[in-house]
């Protein structure tokens, strides 16, 4: 299985991100899921979310998530871009990849490890209220 | 030996810094260090319920082992995503 | 609900298709599916597969689908497209992108709608065998 | 009055066409349209459990009875994707 974690303060770009898929004759399925700053916060409205991270224990446990998903099912490739940083509403904080045979195991994987990472991954966020 | 303990997100504000350095035996458990800890940050103690312990980049429970070389991380529930 | 359906014998860019979303703030999630043509069909090695549609019924199937699918799940928008033709090896043949708030509306309906899909619009496909 | 009948995807190949012209009387069931549609193609009666059938672009059951400028469709299990 191929294995990409990246933790950075440069912005996501989705589409460039997708557009650097390698390809086997064995995938079937690609899913891509990208979760996006939204622009309220528990009911007040923000402008961004500042993340943080401890970062080499987070590229660890993000690595040891991603191991145990390709033992869980038969996946080709997982590829995980978390930004940090000041992530302004309506932009992209996460992007992930999953690629596999079939589409089910691409769609449970890749819920898996959004679930899984917001349970083990220490990254933590800081809402930046909207200016008044 | 000397441990050092990192305090990341609101936990190194509560604290007042972003780490600190405890005097323990070798083979001092980490319930044990997390005592000490809080003794010097009592806001830190006030959550203790919902902290959580990384010893290196490992997550570990209160009866680890501290050996030598060890730094232990103290954090809030992680967001990510 | 923003809602597209294009059915072409043009390739997917499914990165330029990334590219073109359009953005809300009340979006939290972005989930892209992509079925790509596999090696083999039923155990024989083939080249391509060969799609073909009744157009005029496969658009307003895929119309209702995507409408049912609004009212099941709160939803931003849904885009789907669809190649027929001859669409080769590891080239894709469906995209997808549902948005919505949260991460598990968008990918329920994702896999809802291609569950649908596969039950009621008309596309068929002819394997074309690897050149021996 | 006439309906067209179109064979999609490999029903066309088994018809020996893509379509067909039958006369039935106004409020014609489906299921009776089909019958004749049988008797001119009888292979691809032998896979009528497996064939779907649109009036239009509108899944129909048997018992639709056919109006004036009605078109149907025959074909196989679908497989987009």
């Amino acid at each position: 299985m191929k294995l990409e974690i990246l933790i950075t303060t440069d912005a996501i770009d989705g589409s460039a991100l997708a557009a650097s898929r390698s390809s086997g004759p064995g995938m079937g399925a690609v899913v891509h899921f990208l979760g996006v700053v939204r622009g309220s916060e528990e009911g007040a409205p923000i402008a961004a979310i500042d993340y943080t991270a401890f970062v080499q224990m987070a590229e660890a446990q993000f690595h040891k998530l991603l191991e145990e998903a390709g033992r869980r099912w038969p996946l080709e490739s997982v590829r995980v871009v978390h930004r940090l940083g000041v992530v302004r509403v309506g932009e992209p904080s996460l992007w992930m990849e999953v690629v596999s045979p079939h589409r089910a195991e691409a769609f449970d994987a890749c819920r898996w490890i959004i679930d899984e990472m917001k349970r083990v991954v220490p990254i933590w966020k800081r809402p930046v209220p909207a200016a008044s | 030996m000397t441990v050092e303990v990192t305090f990341w997100s609101y936990f190194a504000d509560l604290a007042g810094t972003g780490s600190g350095k405890f005097e323990v035996p070798v083979g001092t458990p980490v319930d044990e260090l997390l005592r000490s800890v809080y003794r010097s940050h009592p806001r830190l103690g006030a959550l203790r319920n919902s902290t959580l312990v990384a010893v290196g980049v490992e997550y570990q429970g209160g009866s680890y082992l501290l050996q030598p070389g060890d730094s232990v991380s103290l954090f809030p529930p992680v967001q990510g995503g």
